[in-house]
Protein backbone atom coordinates (compact mmCIF):
# COMPACT_ATOMS: atom_id res chain seq x y z
CA UNK A 1 0.00 0.00 0.00
CA UNK A 2 1.44 3.08 -1.06
CA UNK A 3 -0.57 5.39 1.01
CA UNK A 4 -2.13 4.15 4.41
CA UNK A 5 -3.87 6.76 6.24
CA UNK A 6 -4.67 4.90 9.75
CA UNK A 7 -6.32 6.08 13.55
CA UNK A 8 -4.16 2.85 14.62
CA UNK A 9 -0.80 2.75 15.26
CA UNK A 10 1.79 3.02 12.89
CA UNK A 11 5.47 1.44 13.19
CA UNK A 12 8.27 3.39 11.35
CA UNK A 13 10.70 0.66 12.39
CA UNK A 14 8.83 -2.09 10.45
CA UNK A 15 7.62 -0.35 7.66
CA UNK A 16 11.33 0.67 6.91
CA UNK A 17 12.83 -2.55 7.34
CA UNK A 18 9.77 -3.59 4.65
CA UNK A 19 10.51 -0.71 2.15
CA UNK A 20 14.16 -1.86 2.69
CA UNK A 21 13.61 -5.15 1.93
CA UNK A 22 11.38 -4.72 -1.13
CA UNK A 23 13.04 -1.84 -2.90
CA UNK A 24 16.86 -1.89 -1.76
CA UNK A 25 17.77 0.76 -4.23
CA UNK A 26 20.77 2.64 -4.65
CA UNK A 27 19.09 5.14 -2.55
CA UNK A 28 16.49 5.38 0.15
CA UNK A 29 15.50 8.32 2.40
CA UNK A 30 13.16 7.89 4.97
CA UNK A 31 11.59 10.47 7.24
CA UNK A 32 9.65 9.55 10.73
CA UNK A 33 7.65 12.20 12.57
CA UNK A 34 7.16 11.39 16.30
CA UNK A 35 4.68 13.35 18.66
CA UNK A 36 6.69 15.97 20.40
CA UNK A 37 6.74 16.71 23.85
CA UNK A 38 6.84 21.13 23.82
CA UNK A 39 5.89 23.29 21.70
CA UNK A 40 6.20 27.31 21.23
CA UNK A 41 5.00 27.78 24.55
CA UNK A 42 5.71 24.98 26.57
CA UNK A 43 4.82 21.55 27.36
CA UNK A 44 2.70 19.51 25.44
CA UNK A 45 1.29 15.97 27.23
CA UNK A 46 -0.95 14.48 23.78
CA UNK A 47 -2.19 15.30 20.94
CA UNK A 48 -4.77 15.02 18.78
CA UNK A 49 -4.79 14.95 15.14
CA UNK A 50 -8.00 15.48 13.41
CA UNK A 51 -8.24 14.15 9.79
CA UNK A 52 -10.44 14.21 6.55
CA UNK A 53 -9.79 11.06 6.01
CA UNK A 54 -10.86 10.56 1.98
CA UNK A 55 -9.76 13.80 1.19
CA UNK A 56 -5.85 12.95 2.67
CA UNK A 57 -5.66 9.75 1.11
CA UNK A 58 -6.09 11.32 -2.53
CA UNK A 59 -4.01 14.33 -1.77
CA UNK A 60 -1.43 11.93 -0.69
CA UNK A 61 -1.55 9.36 -3.38
CA UNK A 62 -1.66 12.50 -5.77
CA UNK A 63 1.39 14.09 -4.11
CA UNK A 64 3.29 10.48 -4.36
CA UNK A 65 2.40 9.78 -7.65
CA UNK A 66 4.32 13.66 -8.82
CA UNK A 67 7.23 13.17 -6.27
CA UNK A 68 7.48 10.55 -8.32
CA UNK A 69 7.61 11.91 -11.98
CA UNK A 70 9.22 14.83 -10.54
CA UNK A 71 12.32 13.16 -8.99
CA UNK A 72 12.62 9.95 -11.43
CA UNK A 73 11.51 7.85 -8.10
CA UNK A 74 11.77 3.74 -8.05
CA UNK A 75 9.32 4.23 -5.47
CA UNK A 76 7.66 5.70 -2.49
CA UNK A 77 5.14 5.45 0.64
CA UNK A 78 3.14 7.52 2.38
CA UNK A 79 1.85 6.75 5.92
CA UNK A 80 -0.30 9.21 8.08
CA UNK A 81 -1.59 8.53 11.62
CA UNK A 82 -4.46 10.49 12.93
CA UNK A 83 -6.53 10.45 16.36
CA UNK A 84 -5.64 10.47 19.90
CA UNK A 85 -1.55 10.15 20.22
CA UNK A 86 0.86 10.34 23.09
CA UNK A 87 4.30 12.34 23.34
CA UNK A 88 6.65 10.09 21.41
CA UNK A 89 4.07 8.57 19.26
CA UNK A 90 4.84 7.86 15.63
CA UNK A 91 2.67 10.51 13.53
CA UNK A 92 4.10 9.97 9.76
CA UNK A 93 6.28 7.50 7.97
CA UNK A 94 7.85 8.71 4.46
CA UNK A 95 10.24 6.82 2.58
CA UNK A 96 11.40 7.05 -1.11
CA UNK A 97 14.25 5.89 -3.39
CA UNK A 98 15.96 6.46 -6.66
CA UNK A 99 18.95 5.33 -8.39
CA UNK A 100 20.85 8.82 -6.72
CA UNK A 101 20.84 9.91 -3.32
CA UNK A 102 20.34 13.16 -3.99
CA UNK A 103 16.48 12.61 -5.78
CA UNK A 104 16.27 10.52 -2.93
CA UNK A 105 16.55 13.18 -0.44
CA UNK A 106 14.96 15.68 -2.45
CA UNK A 107 11.60 13.89 -3.28
CA UNK A 108 11.50 13.15 0.69
CA UNK A 109 11.69 16.80 1.73
CA UNK A 110 9.09 17.28 -0.97
CA UNK A 111 6.97 15.00 0.12
CA UNK A 112 7.35 16.30 3.86
CA UNK A 113 7.04 19.94 3.04
CA UNK A 114 3.97 19.94 0.57
CA UNK A 115 1.99 17.46 2.95
CA UNK A 116 2.26 19.74 6.09
CA UNK A 117 0.33 22.36 3.99
CA UNK A 118 -1.15 20.42 1.59
CA UNK A 119 -2.86 17.29 3.70
CA UNK A 120 -5.62 17.76 5.30
CA UNK A 121 -4.90 16.94 9.33
CA UNK A 122 -5.61 19.24 11.88
CA UNK A 123 -3.58 19.48 15.07
CA UNK A 124 -4.75 20.10 18.25
CA UNK A 125 -2.76 20.02 21.49
CA UNK A 126 -3.48 19.38 25.10
CA UNK A 127 -1.24 20.49 28.08
CA UNK A 128 -2.28 20.44 31.50
CA UNK A 129 -6.03 20.22 30.71
CA UNK A 130 -5.89 23.18 27.97
CA UNK A 131 -6.00 22.40 24.77
CA UNK A 132 -5.71 24.51 21.08
CA UNK A 133 -5.35 23.68 17.93
CA UNK A 134 -2.12 24.34 16.18
CA UNK A 135 -1.85 27.32 13.74
CA UNK A 136 0.07 27.03 10.37
CA UNK A 137 3.71 28.48 11.36
CA UNK A 138 5.07 30.64 8.52
CA UNK A 139 8.21 28.31 7.83
CA UNK A 140 5.97 25.98 6.62
CA UNK A 141 4.21 27.93 3.99
CA UNK A 142 7.52 29.12 3.06
CA UNK A 143 8.84 25.45 2.51
CA UNK A 144 6.08 25.22 0.65
CA UNK A 145 6.38 27.62 -1.66
CA UNK A 146 10.19 26.63 -2.56
CA UNK A 147 8.89 23.98 -4.34
CA UNK A 148 6.39 25.86 -6.25
CA UNK A 149 8.39 27.79 -8.55
CA UNK A 150 9.39 24.84 -10.06
CA UNK A 151 6.04 23.39 -9.49
CA UNK A 152 5.83 23.41 -13.80
CA UNK A 153 3.08 20.60 -13.84
CA UNK A 154 0.87 22.35 -11.45
CA UNK B 1 -29.98 17.97 -5.87
CA UNK B 2 -28.60 16.65 -3.17
CA UNK B 3 -25.30 17.60 -1.71
CA UNK B 4 -23.19 16.54 1.52
CA UNK B 5 -21.33 18.84 3.65
CA UNK B 6 -18.43 18.59 5.68
CA UNK B 7 -16.90 20.54 8.40
CA UNK B 8 -13.50 19.68 10.37
CA UNK B 9 -11.73 21.58 12.71
CA UNK B 10 -12.12 24.86 14.24
CA UNK B 11 -14.89 25.66 11.68
CA UNK B 12 -16.59 22.07 13.15
CA UNK B 13 -16.17 23.39 16.13
CA UNK B 14 -17.72 26.78 15.52
CA UNK B 15 -20.71 25.56 13.96
CA UNK B 16 -20.93 22.60 16.00
CA UNK B 17 -21.97 20.47 13.41
CA UNK B 18 -19.55 17.68 11.33
CA UNK B 19 -21.54 17.19 8.24
CA UNK B 20 -24.92 18.05 6.51
CA UNK B 21 -27.14 16.54 4.07
CA UNK B 22 -28.65 19.29 1.79
CA UNK B 23 -31.32 19.54 -0.70
CA UNK B 24 -30.75 22.27 -2.84
CA UNK B 25 -31.90 24.01 -5.67
CA UNK B 26 -30.53 23.84 -8.90
CA UNK B 27 -29.71 27.11 -9.07
CA UNK B 28 -27.62 27.18 -6.25
CA UNK B 29 -24.84 26.48 -8.46
CA UNK B 30 -21.43 27.37 -6.55
CA UNK B 31 -19.55 27.21 -3.64
CA UNK B 32 -19.90 30.60 -2.80
CA UNK B 33 -23.80 30.43 -2.70
CA UNK B 34 -23.66 27.50 -0.77
CA UNK B 35 -21.67 30.13 1.46
CA UNK B 36 -24.20 32.12 1.32
CA UNK B 37 -27.02 30.20 1.80
CA UNK B 38 -25.60 28.15 4.84
CA UNK B 39 -25.00 32.17 6.35
CA UNK B 40 -28.88 32.31 6.74
CA UNK B 41 -28.83 29.99 9.99
CA UNK B 42 -26.65 32.48 12.14
CA UNK B 43 -24.14 34.59 13.07
CA UNK B 44 -21.77 31.54 14.20
CA UNK B 45 -22.34 29.93 10.07
CA UNK B 46 -22.13 33.56 8.74
CA UNK B 47 -19.13 34.93 10.56
CA UNK B 48 -16.99 31.31 10.31
CA UNK B 49 -18.02 30.90 6.63
CA UNK B 50 -16.28 34.53 5.66
CA UNK B 51 -13.13 33.73 7.36
CA UNK B 52 -10.42 35.27 4.80
CA UNK B 53 -8.29 31.94 6.29
CA UNK B 54 -11.54 29.23 5.03
CA UNK B 55 -10.53 26.55 2.70
CA UNK B 56 -12.83 24.83 0.56
CA UNK B 57 -13.06 21.77 -1.17
CA UNK B 58 -15.70 19.95 -3.51
CA UNK B 59 -14.66 16.24 -4.01
CA UNK B 60 -11.90 16.05 -1.75
CA UNK B 61 -9.76 18.86 -3.93
CA UNK B 62 -9.54 22.40 -3.06
CA UNK B 63 -10.98 24.78 -4.64
CA UNK B 64 -11.85 28.79 -5.33
CA UNK B 65 -15.10 29.97 -4.03
CA UNK B 66 -16.25 30.06 -7.71
CA UNK B 67 -16.09 26.25 -8.06
CA UNK B 68 -19.42 25.23 -9.33
CA UNK B 69 -21.17 22.58 -7.22
CA UNK B 70 -23.64 19.45 -9.09
CA UNK B 71 -25.69 16.94 -7.64
CA UNK B 72 -23.97 14.34 -5.38
CA UNK B 73 -20.96 16.20 -4.72
CA UNK B 74 -19.19 16.72 -1.55
CA UNK B 75 -18.25 19.94 0.00
CA UNK B 76 -15.80 20.39 2.86
CA UNK B 77 -14.68 23.84 4.84
CA UNK B 78 -11.76 23.81 6.86
CA UNK B 79 -8.96 25.69 8.08
CA UNK B 80 -5.70 26.23 7.06
CA UNK B 81 -3.86 22.68 7.29
CA UNK B 82 -1.24 21.37 9.61
CA UNK B 83 0.22 17.71 9.51
CA UNK B 84 3.25 16.12 9.41
CA UNK C 1 27.29 2.84 19.09
CA UNK C 2 26.98 5.87 17.03
CA UNK C 3 29.62 5.31 14.55
CA UNK C 4 30.01 1.53 13.07
CA UNK C 5 32.71 0.39 10.49
CA UNK C 6 32.25 -3.43 10.08
CA UNK C 7 32.81 -6.15 7.14
CA UNK C 8 29.83 -7.80 8.38
CA UNK C 9 26.07 -7.55 6.41
CA UNK C 10 24.69 -4.63 7.80
CA UNK C 11 20.70 -4.38 8.33
CA UNK C 12 19.16 -1.01 8.20
CA UNK C 13 15.71 -1.77 9.01
CA UNK C 14 17.33 -3.04 12.31
CA UNK C 15 19.24 0.44 12.86
CA UNK C 16 16.13 2.11 12.09
CA UNK C 17 13.93 0.48 14.39
CA UNK C 18 16.39 1.09 17.04
CA UNK C 19 17.17 4.48 16.27
CA UNK C 20 13.64 5.26 16.32
CA UNK C 21 12.86 3.74 19.44
CA UNK C 22 15.70 5.11 21.26
CA UNK C 23 15.12 8.71 19.61
CA UNK C 24 11.38 9.13 18.92
CA UNK C 25 12.48 12.99 18.32
CA UNK C 26 9.55 15.10 16.44
CA UNK C 27 11.76 14.50 13.36
CA UNK C 28 13.85 11.75 11.88
CA UNK C 29 15.76 11.34 8.61
CA UNK C 30 17.57 8.05 6.86
CA UNK C 31 19.45 7.32 4.63
CA UNK C 32 20.17 3.74 3.52
CA UNK C 33 22.25 3.42 0.36
CA UNK C 34 22.42 -0.26 -1.39
CA UNK C 35 24.71 -1.65 -4.16
CA UNK C 36 23.53 -1.05 -7.42
CA UNK C 37 23.76 -3.48 -10.39
CA UNK C 38 24.25 -1.14 -12.73
CA UNK C 39 26.52 1.70 -13.50
CA UNK C 40 27.60 4.46 -16.15
CA UNK C 41 28.77 2.14 -18.44
CA UNK C 42 26.48 -1.05 -17.75
CA UNK C 43 25.59 -4.24 -15.47
CA UNK C 44 27.32 -4.50 -12.15
CA UNK C 45 28.03 -7.80 -10.45
CA UNK C 46 29.68 -7.23 -7.30
CA UNK C 47 31.43 -4.83 -5.17
CA UNK C 48 34.70 -4.16 -3.27
CA UNK C 49 34.98 -1.59 -0.95
CA UNK C 50 38.35 -0.96 0.35
CA UNK C 51 38.68 0.80 4.02
CA UNK C 52 41.14 2.26 6.01
CA UNK C 53 38.93 1.06 8.63
CA UNK C 54 40.66 3.29 11.89
CA UNK C 55 40.83 6.71 10.03
CA UNK C 56 36.72 5.80 8.35
CA UNK C 57 36.10 5.61 12.03
CA UNK C 58 37.52 8.65 13.39
CA UNK C 59 36.12 10.79 10.50
CA UNK C 60 32.64 9.37 10.95
CA UNK C 61 32.99 10.46 14.47
CA UNK C 62 34.08 14.02 13.34
CA UNK C 63 31.45 14.46 10.91
CA UNK C 64 28.78 13.27 12.98
CA UNK C 65 29.77 15.55 16.04
CA UNK C 66 29.88 18.43 13.15
CA UNK C 67 26.81 17.72 12.11
CA UNK C 68 25.09 17.72 15.79
CA UNK C 69 27.11 21.14 16.21
CA UNK C 70 25.75 22.39 13.24
CA UNK C 71 22.04 21.67 12.74
CA UNK C 72 21.17 21.08 16.46
CA UNK C 73 20.48 17.45 16.33
CA UNK C 74 19.47 15.60 19.22
CA UNK C 75 20.71 12.30 17.96
CA UNK C 76 23.19 10.53 15.31
CA UNK C 77 24.08 7.24 13.92
CA UNK C 78 26.70 6.13 11.33
CA UNK C 79 27.12 2.61 9.90
CA UNK C 80 28.98 1.79 7.13
CA UNK C 81 29.83 -1.70 5.25
CA UNK C 82 32.96 -2.20 4.00
CA UNK C 83 34.53 -5.93 1.81
CA UNK C 84 32.61 -8.06 -1.03
CA UNK C 85 29.39 -7.43 -1.00
CA UNK C 86 26.44 -8.45 -3.98
CA UNK C 87 23.99 -6.42 -5.80
CA UNK C 88 21.20 -4.79 -3.33
CA UNK C 89 23.49 -5.57 -0.23
CA UNK C 90 23.38 -2.58 2.24
CA UNK C 91 26.63 -0.37 2.36
CA UNK C 92 25.41 2.54 4.87
CA UNK C 93 23.28 3.35 7.04
CA UNK C 94 22.97 7.38 8.34
CA UNK C 95 20.07 9.02 10.65
CA UNK C 96 19.72 12.02 11.80
CA UNK C 97 17.10 13.24 14.89
CA UNK C 98 16.33 17.45 15.50
CA UNK C 99 12.99 19.05 16.66
CA UNK C 100 12.14 20.35 13.00
CA UNK C 101 12.58 18.43 10.02
CA UNK C 102 14.76 20.81 8.08
CA UNK C 103 17.65 20.45 10.68
CA UNK C 104 16.52 16.54 10.24
CA UNK C 105 16.93 16.05 6.75
CA UNK C 106 20.14 18.72 6.21
CA UNK C 107 22.35 16.80 8.80
CA UNK C 108 21.74 13.63 7.03
CA UNK C 109 22.28 15.02 3.40
CA UNK C 110 25.39 16.87 4.83
CA UNK C 111 26.83 13.39 6.38
CA UNK C 112 26.31 11.91 3.20
CA UNK C 113 27.84 14.21 0.91
CA UNK C 114 30.79 14.51 2.78
CA UNK C 115 30.93 10.77 3.68
CA UNK C 116 31.24 10.53 -0.09
CA UNK C 117 34.53 12.52 -0.26
CA UNK C 118 36.11 12.65 3.03
CA UNK C 119 35.45 8.86 4.36
CA UNK C 120 38.61 7.08 3.32
CA UNK C 121 36.61 4.21 1.43
CA UNK C 122 37.01 3.15 -2.13
CA UNK C 123 34.91 0.92 -4.58
CA UNK C 124 35.61 -1.28 -7.02
CA UNK C 125 33.25 -2.76 -9.36
CA UNK C 126 33.18 -6.16 -11.24
CA UNK C 127 31.18 -7.19 -13.89
CA UNK C 128 31.85 -10.36 -16.23
CA UNK C 129 35.15 -11.19 -14.36
CA UNK C 130 36.14 -7.50 -15.38
CA UNK C 131 37.11 -5.11 -12.41
CA UNK C 132 37.63 -1.43 -12.20
CA UNK C 133 38.17 1.34 -9.15
CA UNK C 134 35.51 3.51 -9.04
CA UNK C 135 36.79 6.88 -9.88
CA UNK C 136 35.54 10.01 -8.33
CA UNK C 137 32.17 11.73 -9.55
CA UNK C 138 32.25 15.87 -9.82
CA UNK C 139 28.30 15.81 -8.75
CA UNK C 140 30.23 14.31 -5.89
CA UNK C 141 32.69 17.06 -5.32
CA UNK C 142 30.50 19.83 -5.88
CA UNK C 143 27.83 18.80 -3.55
CA UNK C 144 30.31 18.55 -1.13
CA UNK C 145 31.90 21.85 -1.90
CA UNK C 146 28.05 23.66 -0.98
CA UNK C 147 28.58 22.79 2.67
CA UNK C 148 31.56 24.51 2.85
CA UNK C 149 31.72 27.67 1.95
CA UNK C 150 29.35 27.75 5.12
CA UNK C 151 31.89 25.60 7.09
CA UNK C 152 32.88 28.34 9.31
CA UNK C 153 33.98 25.77 11.97
CA UNK C 154 36.95 23.97 9.39
CA UNK D 1 62.32 6.94 14.80
CA UNK D 2 59.79 4.51 13.73
CA UNK D 3 56.93 5.08 11.45
CA UNK D 4 53.99 3.14 9.92
CA UNK D 5 53.54 3.48 5.99
CA UNK D 6 50.13 2.49 4.52
CA UNK D 7 49.05 2.35 1.32
CA UNK D 8 45.23 1.68 -0.49
CA UNK D 9 43.00 0.80 -3.23
CA UNK D 10 45.39 1.73 -6.49
CA UNK D 11 48.36 2.88 -4.88
CA UNK D 12 48.12 -0.35 -2.54
CA UNK D 13 47.73 -2.22 -5.61
CA UNK D 14 50.53 -0.15 -8.05
CA UNK D 15 52.97 -0.37 -5.40
CA UNK D 16 52.10 -4.05 -4.45
CA UNK D 17 52.68 -2.98 -1.01
CA UNK D 18 49.90 -2.65 2.01
CA UNK D 19 51.89 -1.80 4.82
CA UNK D 20 55.69 -1.18 5.73
CA UNK D 21 57.29 -0.12 8.79
CA UNK D 22 59.98 1.81 8.63
CA UNK D 23 63.01 2.85 10.66
CA UNK D 24 63.95 7.02 9.66
CA UNK D 25 66.62 8.66 10.18
CA UNK D 26 65.40 11.81 12.20
CA UNK D 27 66.55 14.39 9.28
CA UNK D 28 63.54 13.16 7.65
CA UNK D 29 60.84 15.31 9.10
CA UNK D 30 58.28 15.53 6.31
CA UNK D 31 55.23 14.28 4.68
CA UNK D 32 57.20 14.82 0.89
CA UNK D 33 60.90 13.96 2.46
CA UNK D 34 59.04 10.40 3.00
CA UNK D 35 57.50 10.24 -0.34
CA UNK D 36 60.90 10.88 -1.77
CA UNK D 37 63.18 8.16 -0.08
CA UNK D 38 60.07 6.25 -0.62
CA UNK D 39 60.42 7.11 -4.42
CA UNK D 40 64.12 5.82 -4.43
CA UNK D 41 62.93 2.21 -4.40
CA UNK D 42 62.11 2.37 -8.43
CA UNK D 43 60.00 4.06 -10.97
CA UNK D 44 56.33 2.36 -9.71
CA UNK D 45 57.07 4.07 -6.59
CA UNK D 46 58.27 7.87 -7.77
CA UNK D 47 55.34 7.89 -10.16
CA UNK D 48 53.17 6.60 -7.96
CA UNK D 49 53.62 8.56 -5.03
CA UNK D 50 54.09 12.10 -7.72
CA UNK D 51 50.25 11.50 -8.48
CA UNK D 52 48.51 14.60 -8.61
CA UNK D 53 45.38 13.37 -6.71
CA UNK D 54 47.53 11.42 -4.04
CA UNK D 55 46.31 11.98 -0.86
CA UNK D 56 48.38 11.12 2.19
CA UNK D 57 47.18 11.42 6.19
CA UNK D 58 49.08 11.22 9.17
CA UNK D 59 47.55 9.72 12.11
CA UNK D 60 44.43 9.47 10.38
CA UNK D 61 43.98 12.65 9.47
CA UNK D 62 44.42 14.35 5.81
CA UNK D 63 47.81 16.77 5.56
CA UNK D 64 49.53 18.36 3.01
CA UNK D 65 52.89 17.09 2.15
CA UNK D 66 54.83 19.87 4.22
CA UNK D 67 52.89 18.27 7.12
CA UNK D 68 55.53 17.08 10.20
CA UNK D 69 56.52 13.33 11.03
CA UNK D 70 57.63 11.80 14.18
CA UNK D 71 58.07 8.86 16.01
CA UNK D 72 55.26 6.22 16.08
CA UNK D 73 53.34 8.25 13.45
CA UNK D 74 51.29 6.25 11.18
CA UNK D 75 51.30 7.70 7.58
CA UNK D 76 49.04 6.30 4.63
CA UNK D 77 48.74 7.46 0.75
CA UNK D 78 45.71 6.63 -1.29
CA UNK D 79 43.78 7.75 -4.16
CA UNK D 80 40.21 9.90 -3.85
CA UNK D 81 37.89 8.07 -1.75
CA UNK D 82 34.74 6.92 -3.45
CA UNK D 83 32.80 5.74 -0.23
CA UNK D 84 28.66 5.86 0.63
Amino acid sequence: MLVHVTDETIDPGDLATRFYSRHPDAAVATFAGFVRDFNDYGRVDSLFLECYVEMATRVLNDLGNKAKQRFGLRAWQIVHRYGEMETADPIVFVATSADHRVEAFAACEFVMDTLKTDAPFWKREHSGGAGHWVTVKGVDTDRRERWSTEDLDQ
Amino acid sequence: MTITVKFFSLIREALETEQLTLELTDSLRTVEALKNELGLRGKAWSETLSHPNLIQAVNQRVVFPEEGIEDGDEVAFFPPMTGG
